[in-house]
């Protein structure tokens, strides 16, 4: 058996900065997408250690589990350590949640600065104001042609978690727009 | 009076708000001049006396600076700061000068003063509205090779860029509670009292300094204070606050739906040296909550004989020029009016050393406080009087007044005459946004009526001429906006008044006259063109509109919509709001595509897509093509190689030892939960019930219609869980479409659906070698025959990650479609490539891939399918379900013209000369000799040469095809006719020998 | 862009999130297989079109993913309610309608038609 | 009818065009007509001509709500090409073609027909091989329809952008020279001033409210909002609005209706020779007579009869305008304006008896009509005189979507206008 395979990231070795903002690849993570109804949020609930989040735009975190709030029957969930999550999932059956790993899928992107919101209100055409976005607050939405998730983890932080084939193009377009913001 | 002449002789020294210790230097037609700080390009060459701007449209007469700000209709000029930095037909009294512009006059041969076209003006009596329409058809091929490109030579105004552009633009989606748009009196003084709510507000103009014609005022106050002190402080008060947004040089040019505006914020194009990160303009999609609309009022010009000369321009921009650039529009000044707003300017022009030649009012008692003013003053004044002749080439030179009751006429001599019909007021974004006017009889406008959006009208654009009322409908309307506490509007005195108006044309246009008077100045529009119209039968003002091209130029008939309409109106014999306005439209003055574009210019224009090996294939010299979004390594050259070359080789190499493949953009979607199955069954042809875990079936799927949409191998990981894959271009819509017939049509089946098609990277291992190359590498599968039978799948491990590795075969040969994680793509396919190469291993590209799959007879969906064929035209009828009771299809299908005769059906082609490679596309007959129109069988789907085969290879989609097996075709070309035979479509191992190894 | 209010987020959103499914409440018939020609003309093909008050379908394709059912009117583009799918098309009152039709003739703006009643050629 | 000629305006110049007659007039109603025509667009004008010319119908109203030619009409950017894929197709837009060569003359009005080509952009494998369908196909139907390399696509069109790096480049085209534009008032004033010449009342501002039925279902006239007219046969030429009108007489149709948008930058000096059209970036652009260019958008996703639309429609024009010449940011929309497209499943047209006995149709042009006006009037009038379509109409009835019969020009390429 050869060397096992290692894990590279679309946007490994990717930094940009601006007096705004800085943009920075998240680490590799765990991603499941969560479906369920009411009758398999006890097994989700059992399965992350808290219930997730019932309210649109909401996310809930323990650990290194956020659980953001994507539909009403659809979480992301992001681990950012390896908790084993897949497996456990695994275990439960398909009977009452379906849970598919998409840990590959999506890639993530750590907008930060003071001009945070100027440059994702560029292609997000969402109010992302903290009255109306504040912090914890996720949806999916649209930046220019991509479409992508949005999570704002601080003030002036936010969490865009694109497909991975579209992070190029999302990683560029947050460029342009933090030079012209 | 003493002028400053360092910034031009016109300007005078201590008048204005510029400061003169700021100057720059441009050039105009090559002429450098000197400018202060914040002049536009009009002030500026006011400043330097100039008042020649450019020629008509379509008479080539020469024109002046009209206005001070948007309307305006004349001067429009080309502006550049480099090469490729140029902006043709720029409106002088909006932009900026700043150091180093180049602003070249427009629409002449050999130049400005001297211009071949003026001839136009000698013919203009042939060149009536709509003349066009009624000549130009004889010979009949003139037109093409004579007339057409004659007019068109001679139409457009300023030259297109030639080069690409190299500045970058910008966008901002914005929400506020409030939106105000216009920052003169009314807008400042709603925006002061709504900022204090806290709540957030987006105060928008398009002028570098807010202010609105409050800048123009000499003597106003407004709280006591000096109107200009009013704004400064206002401007700094609204500046300092967090909630309000200030965006100067900003235009809101469309309202749409639901509160929507867009406004277009000029960043760089009044800077000499901007910052090349900065945006040139920032396009700003705001959604607001409230709208307020103070948008203000436009002045008039008067209608009458050779209006247009040089030197005659608004009453209201001489004030402008005068009190806010320090700029004397003249030395020897006429005013023509029939408002009172112009007698300010006399006024001021006059306090300022300009000499005031005459008023002439058109009222016969115009207010009498103003003539007595004007009598202390010493300007003389005619009332009840008109300028009926104007003289001068280049330059106005003088003027013939005439009472209006009498024909008796007296000359003035002047160089320049300043004209007010009165106020229009600006009600474009309030009609954008679907709002309904009323005609405002005593004063002559249309003005808001019913508000459909939710929005308020206030100031000069709600027709509100006093300024106390003005500022008092300000305050309530941004105290309603905000849900604010009620407070009092400041007491203002000194305003000029607005009193007095005049729409339609003014003596000497009147119908019975032949004169040049103008109503639209770019388009060339007299007052006898608008009467022709009517006469012709044009008795719509939308018909009037389109037949003159009145209202139709740049400046969309800011100032001259209102006088078209009045002379329509009087020669239909109908009254104004019978006849009514044309629409607005977006935008309120032009915007540049490149700020409606703005991010998505060259590498953004749209998303490119790559696969997690794209950078191997690229190391590899892949030549890429575009699927959708995606790029696909298409084949790939060695050195000497060509397309054919390449691909041959390709195929050949995977047949004869290996190939490895990149498919990671196919579609792939998990389905999961305890109804999977059932979903499969709505959803697929095929049935689903009797597949075991571990195995997998190539599925179709058709709309409701009947016809093929997609397809593609799904493996059954587990009762409940399927691996379902889908086209490249078709991933999102089926997705898309399962996701509709779920939640809408069979909300209570348990059964979910996650795109994967992500997740995992595919790499497909093909040829005799396959199991040879990837079986080391594997971990926890027997890949063995009699344990992975063709069509199986498995869950283990490929290079210590996991794997669903698939034993599907597009290729004809023993091959692997091996999913890891996507992030592990690259690194799997590098231990691949390293066990492959030594066995004889090639990348094959997308190209090589098409061709053995076509030697196999397997569809691709959009290719040998487009929206009209069912399965069994495909002939993959196999794949539906016949004892299946339903699935999206099973109805469309058996609709009468599905099932009758004659249907094209694919089949398989060879050509008669081995060699000869079919177009695809290229249509087939059965008689080539037939004349045309000929009837066509069909078409070539694929076409490919086969190098395995050593003959072409093509797929057809033919008339009653399956029956014509053996019959010999024809491929009718342009200077040949190609022979074939119809064959099967598999061409190539039929019975499967290869696969089961 | 229109602003549409999505009864599973619970806000309004913009459109750019949005994709239009078409018309809404034709019901997928139970016995599909066994429907008449006409029939599957009228649930594949017709249309109402209506002027006026619009019953469609939306899917929050770049939000929460859900298709849910609007009532709109089609000349003014404004919505009257948005509701989830799956609900039964609801009855839409005057009043209703009222508050989101587009004022009426007469006044010019944006109907540039001649006023009813002016019959015949002007002089 | 008093002829246009250099001649005319020279005579009418010395009399500073006092002598010039009315194109047209607006009669009242009379109590009743052998063929009511309701829509004065292109087509229904065009339709209302022929009846009087080709079939001596001149007992003829055409009932227009607002102004003739304020429809699509009015508001298109007037691409005019025929290289379709199906016979049918193919059949009637060439029908069209040729009538278009001769128009100017036969209504003696210059309608400005311009054939300067139009140049469809192929950006990639797929378009080829759909491009080269067509081009076979036409080529086999008499239209001419001709493949071009990047090089000679530039060199026809030469703002055009064929650098390989562009993010879809350009791969060829396929161009058909006979195609180009006309001036699209100039084809609704021309049609309505021989059509009123030749008899047929043009009565605007008239609404029709109704449909009116005998005992027998037949059609006997129509209700107005100018009043009860009569007729013994009526046909529906009302584009976005057919849905409405059929309603009225009972009939649901397989249509929808759409905003479709378009806009104009300010005019300058000839910089663009042809028509360009890309399905794939999706946008379409031509340089009219007087300067603008004339760019075409797409329709908003939505239901609507509001003649408007989303800006974010335009933006997306523009981007895929600017990505093929990128010369072009710096130009101005001047402006924007939407028009209400009425779309068959199949994107093909409707021009066929209807279920009701004298009540005839003519709809579904959706995007892209204007090509066909003078074809389309010229068959549907024969239509309606007959009782029978024409050969070149035969295809185009409202029953195909009950046999499957589609002629689905939509599916078989993704290509509008
Ligand atoms: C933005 C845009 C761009 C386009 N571009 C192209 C192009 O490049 N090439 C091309 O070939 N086609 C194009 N088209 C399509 C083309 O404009 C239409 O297909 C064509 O003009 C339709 O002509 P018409 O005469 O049938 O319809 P219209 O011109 O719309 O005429 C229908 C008439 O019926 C009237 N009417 C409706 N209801 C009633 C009633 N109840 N009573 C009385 N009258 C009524 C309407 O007022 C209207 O005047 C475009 C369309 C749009 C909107
Ligand atoms: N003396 C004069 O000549 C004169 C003329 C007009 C008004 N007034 C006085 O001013 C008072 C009201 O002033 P007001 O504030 O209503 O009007 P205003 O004309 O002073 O201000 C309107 C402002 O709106 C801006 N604007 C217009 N359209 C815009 C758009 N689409 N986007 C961005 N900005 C836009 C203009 O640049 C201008 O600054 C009146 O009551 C009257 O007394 C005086
Ligand atoms: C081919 C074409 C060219 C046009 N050129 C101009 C133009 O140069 N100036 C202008 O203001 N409008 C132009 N228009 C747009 C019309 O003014 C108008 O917006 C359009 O006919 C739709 O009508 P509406 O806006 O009144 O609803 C043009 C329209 C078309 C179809
Ligand atoms: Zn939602």
């Amino acid at each position: 058996m050869s060397k096992v395979a290692q894990r590279t990231g679309p946007l490994d070795g990717r930094n940009f900065g601006t007096t705004g903002v800085t943009l920075t690849p998240a680490a590799a993570a765990t991603r499941i997408s969560l479906r369920a109804r009411e009758d398999g949020l006890a097994t989700a609930k059992k399965i992350l250690g808290f219930a997730p989040p019932g309210k649109p735009k909401s996310s809930a975190t323990k650990g290194s589990i956020n659980c953001l709030w994507i539909g009403p029957d659809e979480w992301l969930v992001i681990d950012a350590d390896d908790s084993g999550l897949p497996a456990k999932f695994a275990k439960e059956g398909n009977t009452k949640l379906s849970a598919v790993e998409i840990s590959h899928r999506n890639t993530a992107i750590l907008l930060e600065g003071a001009k945070a919101v100027d440059v994702l209100n560029s292609g997000c055409p969402q109010d992302l104001s903290s009255a109306s976005f504040p912090v914890g607050a996720c949806s999916r939405t649209i930046l220019g042609k991509s479409e992508i998730v949005l999570y704002r983890t601080g003030e002036h932080a936010f969490r865009v978690e694109c497909w991975r084939s579209f992070s190029d193009y999302v990683w560029s377009f947050l460029m342009d727009a933090a030079k012209s913001a | 009076m003493s002028f400053s002449v360092n910034t031009g002789a016109n300007r005078i020294a201590g008048k204005g708000r510029l400061s003169p210790s700021k100057t720059v230097t441009f050039t105009l037609d090559g002429r450098q001049l000197n400018a202060m700080e914040g002049d536009t390009l009009a002030s500026a060459m006011l400043a330097n006396g100039i008042h020649l701007a450019g020629r008509s449209f379509k008479y080539h007469r020469p024109r002046g600076i009209l206005g001070a700000g948007a309307e305006e209709p004349s001067a429009l000029m080309d502006i550049s700061r480099d090469n490729a930095r140029r902006q043709p037909n720029v409106r002088a009294t909006v932009q900026e000068v700043f150091d180093g512009m180049k602003a070249k006059t427009q629409n002449h041969y050999p130049s400005l003063t001297f211009d071949v076209g003026a001839v136009n003006n000698w013919f203009s009596p042939f060149f009536s509205a709509g003349f066009y329409y009624k000549t130009f058809m004889w010979p009949k091929q003139a037109w093409k090779n004579l007339y057409e490109p004659f007019i068109r030579e001679a139409a457009g105004l300023g030259k297109a860029p030639e080069e690409a552009d190299p500045d970058h633009y910008a966008n901002r989606y914005a929400h506020c509670d409030l939106l105000i748009v216009g920052g003169g009196a009314s807008g400042l003084m709603a925006a002061k009292t709504a900022a204090k709510s806290g709540k957030r507000i987006i105060l928008a103009d398009e002028s570098a300094s807010m202010g609105g014609w409050l800048l123009a005022e000499s003597e106003a106050t407004i709280g006591g204070r000096p109107a200009g002190e009013w704004v400064t402080e206002t401007v700094a008060e609204l500046a300092a606050m967090e909630n309000v947004t200030l965006l100067p040089r900003t235009t809101a040019f469309g309202y749409y739906a639901h509160n929507m505006v867009a406004l277009a914020e000029r960043v760089t194009d009044h800077r000499s040296r901007p910052d090349p990160d900065l945006p040139r303009e920032r396009l700003w999609q705001v959604r607001a909550k409230k709208v307020i609309l103070a948008t203000g009022a436009i002045e008039r010009h008067l209608v009458f004989a050779d209006n247009d000369r040089p030197g005659i321009m608004l009453a209201s921009a001489a004030r402008m020029y005068l009190n806010h650039y320090g700029v004397a529009v003249g030395r020897n000044v006429g005013i023509y009016t029939a408002c009172d707003s112009a007698w300010a300017a006399a006024f001021d022009l006059q306090n300022a050393g300009v000499k005031v030649t005459a008023i002439i009012d058109m009222r016969a008692a115009p207010d009498p406080d103003l003539v007595e003013k004007a009598r202390e003053m010493g300007i003389p004044v005619r009332t009840g009087s008109a300028v009926t002749k104007t003289a001068g080439k280049m330059r106005i030179r003088s003027m013939t007044v005439e009472p209006i009751a009498d024909p008796l006429s007296e000359k003035f001599e002047i160089d320049c005459l300043l004209v007010s019909g009165g106020w229009t007021p600006s009600v474009h974004l309030f009609s954008q946004s679907r709002g309904k006017l009323k005609f405002d009889e005593e004063n002559g406008r249309f003005v808001p009526d019913i508000h459909v959006e939710d929005c308020a009208s206030i100031g000069s654009c709600n027709g509100t001429d006093d300024m106390d009322t003005a500022l008092a409908e300000a305050v309530a309307a941004a105290t309603a906006a905000v849900s604010g506490r009620a407070v009092k509007a400041p007491k203002t005195s000194g305003f000029a008044s607005m009193r007095g108006h005049l729409i339609g044309s003014a003596k000497g246009a009147g119908p019975d006259d032949h004169v040049m008077a103008f109503i639209d100045f770019q388009n060339d529009v007299c007052a006898k063109d608008v009467r022709l119209a009517v006469r012709e039968g044009m008795h719509s003002i939308e018909h009037v509109k389109r037949y003159t091209t009145t209202g139709m130029a740049t400046d969309q008939g800011k100032m001259s919509n209102m006088h078209g309409l009045a002379i329509a109106a009087e020669a239909l014999g109908k009254e104004i709001p019978a006849v009514g306005l044309t629409t607005f439209r977006a935008p309120y003055t032009p915007v540049t595509f490149g700020a409606i574009v703005n991010h998505s210019k060259g590498d953004l224009f749209d998303v490119t897509r790559r696969t997690p090996m794209h950078s191997w294939a690229e190391e590899h010299g892949a030549v890429f093509e575009d699927v959708g979004n995606w790029k696909r390594a298409w084949y790939f050259p060695r050195a000497g190689e060509d397309m054919h070359a390449a691909v041959a080789r390709e195929c050949k190499t995977t047949r004869e030892a290996a190939g490895i493949f990149d498919a990671s953009t196919l579609g792939k979607i998990e389905v999961v939960g305890p109804d999977a199955v059932k979903f499969m069954e709505l959803m697929y042809t095929n049935p689903w019930q009797k597949l075991a875990v571990g195995m997998c079936r190539y599925g179709i799927m058709c709309r409701e219609d009947g016809f093929i949409y997609d397809d593609g191998v799904v493996g059954r990981i587990s009762e409940d869980r399927f691996h379902v894959t889908t086209t490249t271009g078709g991933a999102p819509r089926v997705l898309n479409m399962m996701e509709d017939y779920l939640q809408t049509e069979f909300p209570e089946w348990k059964v979910w659906l996650t795109s994967t098609s992500e997740q995992w990277a595919v790499i497909g291992v093909q040829g005799p070698k396959a199991r040879e190359i990837v079986e080391p590498l594997v971990e926890g599968i027997d890949l063995s025959l009699e344990a992975m039978p063709h069509m199986a799948i498995r869950e283990g491990k490929i290079c210590g990650v996991p794997t669903r590795l698939m034993r599907v075969s597009f290729t004809g040969e023993l091959g692997f479609e091996i999913n890891v994680p996507a992030d592990y793509g690259r690194a799997v396919w590098d231990a691949i490539w390293e066990r492959g190469e030594p066995l004889g291993m090639a990348p094959y590209g997308t190209e090589a891939m098409h061709v053995m799959r076509a030697e196999k007879g397997f569809i691709i969906v959009g290719q040998d399918t487009d929206g009209t064929v069912t399965p069994q035209d495909a002939g993959v009828g196999w794949a539906v379900g016949k004892k299946k009771a339903d699935f999206v299809g099973i109805r469309g299908l058996t609709r009468p013209d599905l099932v009758a005769e004659g249907r094209r059906q694919l089949i398989g082609l060879r050509t008669k000369d081995p060699k000869v490679v079919l177009e695809e596309g290229a249509q087939i007959v059965a008689d080539p000799n037939q004349p045309v129109p000929m009837k066509m069988l069909g078409f070539v789907t694929s076409s490919y040469w086969s190098e395995t085969l050593g003959h072409s290879i093509a797929l057809a989609l033919v008339e009653g095809g399956f029956g014509r097996k053996g019959d010999t075709l024809y491929v009718p070309m342009e200077n040949e006719t190609i022979a074939v035979e119809v064959c099967d479509t598999i061409f190539l191992d039929k019975e499967g020998a290869r696969l089961n190894v | 862009m229109l602003l549409i209010h999505c009864p599973y987020c619970e806000e309004e959103r913009p459109e750019l999130e949005f994709r239009g499914a078409g018309e809404a409440h034709i019901a997928r018939p139970a016995n599909m297989a066994e429907i008449s020609d006409a029939d599957f003309e009228k649930f594949f093909f017709i249309r109402d079109n209506e002027k006026g008050v619009v019953y469609e379908r939306w899917r929050h394709i770049h939000g929460c993913g859900r298709f849910f059912n609007a009532a709109r009117h089609s000349v003014s583009d404004k919505f009257i309610m948005t509701y989830k799918a799956g609900e039964k098309k609801p009855k839409i009152t005057k009043t209703q309608i009222d508050a989101v039709k587009p004022p009426a003739k007469g006044t010019p703006a944006n109907e540039p038609v001649w006023t009813v009643g002016g019959k015949g050629e002007a002089k | 009818m008093r002829r246009f000629s250099a001649f005319a305006i020279a005579r009418e110049a010395l009399r500073h065009h006092k002598g010039w007659e009315k194109q047209w007039v607006s009669p009242e109603p009379k109590a009743s007509y052998d063929v009511i025509i309701v829509g004065a667009g292109g087509h229904g004008l065009a339709t209302a001509y022929y009846l009087a010319k080709e079939h001596g119908i001149t007992n003829v109203a055409v009932l227009e709500k607002g102004w003739l030619g304020g429809g699509n009409t009015g508001r298109n950017t007037t691409i005019i090409r025929s290289n379709y894929l199906y016979d049918e197709s193919a059949g009637i837009y060439n029908h069209a073609v040729k009538l278009w060569e001769g128009l100017s003359q036969d209504l003696n009005y210059n309608v400005m027909f311009s054939q300067r080509g139009v140049m469809m952009l192929a950006h990639n494998v797929h378009d080829v091989q759909v491009f080269k369908r067509h081009i076979h196909a036409n080529r086999l139907n008499g239209v001419d329809n001709s493949w071009l390399t990047p090089e000679e696509a530039k060199e026809f069109c030469p703002p055009l952008n064929i650098s390989k790096s562009a993010r879809y480049p350009v791969m060829g085209a396929a161009l058909q020279r006979k195609g180009g534009t006309a001036r699209h008032d100039a084809v609704a004033w021309g049609y309505a001033r021989k059509a009123h010449a030749m008899g047929v009342h043009i009565i605007q501002n008239c609404e029709v409210i109704g449909i009116n039925r005998g005992a027998d279902g037949a059609v006997t006239g129509v209700e107005t909002t100018r009043g009860t007219i009569g007729a013994k046969k009526v046909g529906v030429v009302a584009a976005g609005h057919t849905s409405v009108l059929m309603q009225m007489a009972g009939i649901r149709m397989p249509l929808e209706s759409f905003p479709l948008q378009a806009l104009v930058s300010e005019p300058v000096k000839p910089c663009f020779p042809c028509v360009v059209m890309s399905n794939t970036v999706h946008a379409y652009i031509s340089q009219s007579d007087k300067g603008e260019l004339v760019i075409g958008a797409g329709t908003d996703q939505y239901t609507s009869y509001s003649q408007t639309g989303g800006l974010h429609i335009i933006n997306h024009t523009l981007d895929a305008i600017c990505e093929m010449f990128p010369m072009f940011t710096r130009m101005k929309m001047l402006r924007s304006w939407g028009g209400i497209v009425d779309v068959t499943p199949d994107r093909s047209p409707i021009l066929a008896k209807t279920p009701v006995r004298g009540l005839y149709v003519n709809c579904g042009w959706g995007t892209g009509g204007f090509k066909a006006t003078p074809g389309s009037g010229h068959v549907f009038a024969h239509t309606i005189a007959n009782d029978a379509p024409h050969r070149i109409n035969e295809g185009f009835t409202l029953e195909r979507f009950r046999t499957g019969r589609l002629i689905d020009e939509a599916a078989a390429a993704a290509v509008a206008h």
